[in-house]
C-alpha cells in the first residue's frame, strides 16, 4: 500500500512549519473575534478565514495559480478591490448632517493627527533594534490612525505591500475596540458640564445641495490632490449615485450585491497576506502598538478642536462629537452618543456626531493622497 | 542606526506640519465652498413648508423616471397578460 | 517646507493642460444631461464621470495600472461587457408583441437604413477638408442609426476604438432626444387621417412560443450570418432563460444585478476614452452630425416603409409605427404612443410599436453583424 | 483627396445595397419562420378560453419545478425549525 | 455586388463541418433536456447554449479572444468558478440533520465506492480497443460517481481538461436521473419489510454546533488531507458565512447573486468544452457508460452499509437512506423520500436522507482530495 | 495493449483500497469529533425548552449587530426625513 505513505507524506501533519501552525492559530483567533465577540465581522470573518487557508501546507492557496493567489493580485494590487468598496460606501453615506454644519469638517480635519503624529512615532520606533521602518512603511502604518478599512488597504497596497496584512488587522481591529479605547479619552479631556451639552437641531438639507455635495468634493480633489482621486473620485461616484436620484438601480446594486461580493474577495486577498514570515516579526508588535497610539492621539485631536470650538462658538457645540472624527463610521457617532446620554439622559449627539464621522472618511482620504503624493511615487 | 535616523526624522516631522496644514486648508476651503453651495441653492435654512413640497416635487418625479426599460417592460407585460386573460 | 512645494508641483492646477479642463466640462456637462435632462442617465452617469475622471492630471485612472484602464481593456477591449449588456437587455425582452405580428420585421429592417445610408454619408463627408475616415471608421459611426447602445460599443470596440467615446455619447444622446428628433419627421411623412389609425389587438402568444423564438433568431443567424452570434446569440441566452420558465434565478441576476454592476464599468470605460486628443476634434463634430442624420433617415425609412405596408393591408396598419423600428427601446415606442394619443385620443399604440421596436434591435444586430462580415477583419 | 474617394465611396454604395439586401433578407426569413412556428405549436389564434388553461397549466409548473435544491433547503430548514420549537 | 459573395463566403452554411452541426444538435439537446425535461436546468441550459456557441464557425466564440474563450481560461483553468460555486452551495446546505445523526457521515462514505470502483473500471475499459485512459483520465471519469457538479468540474480541469466537456455533461444528467437510475437498485437491494422502517426523531442541534461543525470539517481537512482544502475551504466558508449569524448580507449574495452569475459563465464555458473533436470520440460513449456504473455502484454501497447498519442497531435505520449517501443533493434525498413513501404512506424520510445526502457531498470533496493528492500532481 | 495494463490495473486497485480506506478513516474521525464537539458545547438531548430560550436569545442578537452600518445610515435617513418633514 505505497499509496498511503504517499499520502501520508502529503499530509498537513507531515508537512506543518510550526510558524504555520501559529498562523492558522491567529486565523482563527480572528474567527472568534469576528463571530463571538462581532469585532467588524463583515471584514474579519473572511480575513481570518483567508488567513488560515494561506498557511496550510501543500494546498498553495497563495502560490501562482491558487484562488488567493488570484484574488489578492487581482483585487489587491490593482487598488481594484479598496476603490470599489470606497464607491459602496459612498452610495451608503449621508452627507446630510455635514452639509447642514460644514464646520463639522474641521473636526474630521484635526482627527487626522492620528495620522501624521504616528507617522513620525513610526519613525521613532526606528531607534529600538529590530525595527527597521521606511518613510513608506511608516506612512502605511500611520493611515491606520485614519480609522478607515479601505483606505487603509489601498495606502499599504501601493506604499508597503509586505506590512498589508498586519496593518488591516490592526485597523479593523482597532476599529471595533473604538467603544473600548474612546470613552476613556473622551472623559479624560471634557468635563461633566461640557458633556452635558445640548446642540441645537440641524436644519434641513435639500436633495439640490446633497447631489451637489460630492461634485464639489470631486472638483476641489482634482484641483488641489488629484493623487487622492482615486478613493476620493470612488466614493463621490457611489455618493452621486446615491443622491442624483436617476440611477437607484445602479446606487442599490453598488451598496449591496457589488460591496458584499467584493468584501468576501477582500477579506480573503488581505488575509492571504498573513503569512509566518510575514506576520510573525517584531514589526507586526510595533504595527499594533503604533495602531492604537494613532487611534487615541486622533481621538485627542477630534475631542480638544471640538472642544476649542465649543469656546469660540459660547457653548453651542458639545466637545464630545470631537471624537467621531476619526471616522471609523459609524460605531465612533454611536460611541459619542452613548458618551453623551451617560452624562445627561435626554442628549442624543447621534445625528450631530454623523457630520464630523463622515468628515473623518473625507479627512483620512485626504490624507492618503498626501501620503501617496509625499511618500508614494 | 541612531544618528542615521536623524534626516528621515526631519522629513516625518516635516511631513506632519505640511500633512496637517494641507489637511485643515483643504476641508477648510470645503467648509466655505459647502455654505457658498448652500446658499446658492436656496438650501439655507429653508422654511420648512416649503422644503417638504419642493422635495415631495422633486424626489418623486426622479423615482418615476428612472429606469424606464424596466417599468415599460412590466406594463408591456402586464398589457399583454390582460390580452392574454380576456 | 519642501513638501508644500512638492505637494503644489503635484497639484491639478499645476499640471493641468486646458483640454484637459475642456473634458471635464464636458464631463460634468454629460453628468448634467444625465441627471438634470434625464438623458439615459444609467449610461451617461457613469460616462460623464468617467470622463471627469480620465482627464485629471497626475492621478492616471487611464494608464496602465489605473481603474479605467483595467476597466476598458478588462470589459471593452475584449468586447465583453456590452456582450453581456446584450445578454441582461434579452433577459428584459418581452417578443410577444412581435410574435404576434412578424411582419413588424420588416419595419425594424426598413430602419437600418438610416446606418448604411450613414455610412455611404461619412465616406462623403471625406470631400471636406479634415475628414478623413476610413471604411471602418464610417461603419462605426453608421451603427449610431441603430439606435442600440451595446451594439454600438460592441462594433466601435472592434472597428474603431479611437472613436468609441464620441460614437458612445452621440449614440446615447440621440437616444435620450428621440421624443424631440422623432415626432417632426413623422408628423411630416404622414397625413392626420392616417395617424388616427386604430389597429386591432394582438394575438396572445403562448409561451412555448416566446420560448422557441430565441432558439430560431440564434438559428438562422448562425446559419446565415455567424459574425452576428456574439451579439445575437448572449441576446438569444437572456431572452432564453427570461421565457423558458426553469432558470428564473439566472434571469432575474442577468437583468438586474449583473448588468448593474457592468452598467457602472462600461460608462465608466466608454469615458475613459473621452480624452482629448481623442475628443477634441473635428471628428467628433461629424460624428454628432452624422448621428442626427442617421436617426432621421432610419425613423423617415421606417414610417415609409409602414405607409407602404398600410396601403397593401387596406389601412390596417398606423404608419407612425414604423419610427419606432429604430429601436431606442422603449422610448421610441413611446414616443409613437404618444403622437398617436395626439391624433386620437383613444388610440393605443403602445403595444403596437413594441413589436417593430424590438424588431430594430435585431435589425441594427443583423446590421452589425453585416459590417462585421464585410468591413472588420 | 477628392479623387481618392472615387472607390471608397463605391464600396460604400455596394454597401449600403448589400446591407439592405440582407438585412431585409435575414428578417424576411424569419417572419416566415415565425409564422411557420406560430402555426406548428398551436399558436396562432388559439381560442382564448384554451390559451388560459393551457398556460395556466404550463406557467405554474416549471415556476415549481424551478429551483428546487433552494426549495429543499427551505423546507428542511422550516422542518427543521419546527422540530427545534417543539 | 462582390459583398454579396464576400457575406456568403463567410455564412455559417458556407463553413460548416458535418461535426460541428452535429455538436450544435447535442447543444440544442441539452437545452430540451433542460428546459422541457428539467434536467438540472441551472447548468444544462447554459451548458447547451455553449455547447451550440462554441460550434458555430467563424464566430470564433472558443478561440483567443472569443467571450467563451475567457469564460474558460478565467473561470475554469485556474477553478475559480467551482470553487465559488462551491462556497455557494455551502451557504445554501444546512448540517443540521448530520451534526444530529453523525453515523450518517459512514452512508456517504460508503456510496463513494462508486468513485474508485469506476476508476478500475475505467482502467480495465481500456482493455477494448479504441479507449486509451491514463490514470488520470480515469480519475475524473470516476468522480462523476461523486453526484457532485462543482467537484467533478474542478477535478476533470485539474485531471483531464479535455475530457471536461462530457464529464460534466455526463454528471449533471445522471444528476437529474437520479429518480430513474436509483429506484430500482433501492428495490433490489431491500426488503419491504426494511422499506417500512421508521426512523426516530432527529434531536434538534443548536445553533452553536452548526457554526463549529464548518470550523471543525476545515480543521480535520488542513491536517489530513490539505489536497481537499481548495474544495472543501471554499464549502466550509460559505457554510460558516451562514451558520455564524454574524455576515448575514456576505452569505446571501453567495448564495443568491454571486452563485447565479457564476452559473451562468461556468456552464458556457463548460459548454465550450463540447467540440466536436473532443466530444466525437469513443471516449465519451465509455464516459457516459461509466458514469451510469458509477452512480449504481455508489447507491447499491451506500444502501448495503445502511443495511448493514441497520442490522447492527437492531432495526433503527431505513436502509433506504444510504442510497442519498451519493449526493446529488436534494434530488437523491427526495428519491429516498418517495420510495419510502411507496412502502409505507406515512414515513417521511425526507431529513433523515438530508444527514448522508450531504455528507455525501463531503465524501466526494474528500475522494477528489485523495485523487489530486495520488494521481495529480 | 494488454500485457501494458498490468501495473496501471494494479495501481488502479491499490487506489480503490486506500481510497476507500482514507474515505472510511476520514468521515470516521468526522463522527468521532462531531460526538465530541456536541457533548462539549451542551447540544446533545438538550431540553427543548431550554434550546429554545437558547436559541431565542442567542438568534436575534446576531442579526440586530449583523451590518450596522446600514442600519445606522437607514435610522440616520429616517431622523432626517423627520427632521425635514417637521
Ligand atoms: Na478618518
Ligand atoms: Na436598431
Ligand atoms: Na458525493
Amino acid at each position: 500500500m505505497e499509496g498511503l505513505a504517499t499520502l501520508w507524506a502529503s499530509t498537513g501533519i507531515a508537512n506543518f512549519h510550526w510558524q504555520q501552525l501559529i498562523m492558522i492559530t491567529v486565523g482563527f483567533l480572528l474567527l472568534y473575534l469576528a463571530i463571538s465577540k462581532k469585532f467588524e465581522p463583515l471584514l474579519l470573518l473572511p480575513i481570518g478565514f483567508g488567513a488560515v487557508l494561506t498557511n496550510i501546507p501543500v494546498a498553495g492557496f497563495s502560490d501562482e495559480g491558487g484562488l488567493l493567489y488570484y484574488a489578492y493580485h487581482i483585487g489587491i494590487d490593482t487598488g481594484v478591490f479598496p476603490l470599489l468598496i470606497f464607491m459602496g460606501v459612498g452610495a451608503m453615506t449621508d452627507f446630510g448632517a455635514l452639509i447642514a454644519n460644514p464646520k463639522m469638517l474641521l473636526l474630521g480635519a484635526a482627527a487626522q493627527t492620528g495620522i501624521f503624529a504616528t507617522l513620525f512615532g513610526a519613525i521613532l520606533l526606528n531607534l529600538i533594534p529590530g525595527f527597521n521602518f521606511t518613510l513608506a512603511d511608516a506612512s502605511a502604518i500611520a493611515i491606520i490612525g485614519g480609522a478607515d478599512g479601505p483606505t487603509a488597504i489601498f495606502l499599504a497596497s501601493r506604499l508597503a505591500p509586505d506590512l498589508l496584512g498586519a496593518i488591516a488587522v490592526a485597523a479593523y481591529s482597532y476599529m471595533a475596540l473604538v467603544p473600548i479605547i474612546q470613552p476613556p479619552i473622551m472623559k479624560a479631556l471634557t468635563t461633566k458640564e461640557e458633556r452635558k451639552i445640548v446642540m441645537e437641531q440641524l436644519r434641513p438639507v435639500s436633495a439640490k445641495e446633497k447631489m451637489i455635495f460630492p461634485l464639489m468634493v470631486l472638483g476641489i480633489t482634482l484641483l488641489f490632490l488629484p493623487e487622492a482621486t482615486p478613493l476620493v473620485g470612488m466614493f463621490c461616484l457611489g455618493n452621486l449615485m446615491r443622491e442624483c436620484g436617476v440611477v437607484d438601480r445602479l446606487s442599490k446594486t453598488a451598496q449591496n450585491e457589488l460591496i458584499n461580493v467584493i468584501t468576501i474577495f477582500l477579506g480573503l486577498a488581505v488575509g492571504s497576506k498573513l503569512s509566518a514570515d510575514k506576520f510573525l516579526t517584531v514589526e507586526t508588535l510595533g504595527i499594533l502598538a503604533l495602531g492604537a497610539v494613532a487611534f487615541g492621539i486622533g481621538t485627542a485631536c477630534g475631542v480638544l478642536m471640538a472642544k476649542l470650538m465649543s469656546k469660540l462658538s459660547g457653548g453651542k457645540i458639545n466637545p464630545l462629537i470631537g471624537a467621531a472624527g476619526v471616522s471609523a463610521v459609524p460605531m465612533a457617532a454611536r460611541v459619542v452618543n452613548k458618551v453623551g446620554l451617560e452624562a445627561n439622559p435626554h442628549n442624543f449627539l447621534l445625528m450631530h456626531a454623523m457630520g464630523p464621522n463622515v468628515a473623518g472618511v473625507l479627512g483620512s482620504a485626504v490624507a492618503a493622497g498626501i501620503l501617496l503624493a509625499l511618500v508614494g511615487g | 542606526m541612531e544618528n542615521n535616523i536623524g534626516p528621515v526624522l526631519l522629513e516625518a516631522a516635516n511631513l506632519l506640519l505640511v500633512g496637517m496644514v494641507v489637511v485643515f486648508a483643504f476641508l477648510g476651503i470645503l467648509i466655505f465652498l459647502v455654505k457658498l453651495m448652500s446658499s446658492l441653492v436656496g438650501g439655507d435654512s429653508p422654511a420648512p413648508s416649503a422644503t417638504n413640497s419642493n422635495q415631495a416635487a422633486r424626489r418623486p418625479a426622479p423615482a418615476k423616471q428612472d429606469d424606464v426599460k424596466v417599468k415599460a417592460a412590466i406594463s408591456a407585460a402586464i398589457h399583454q397578460y390582460r390580452q392574454d386573460n380576456k
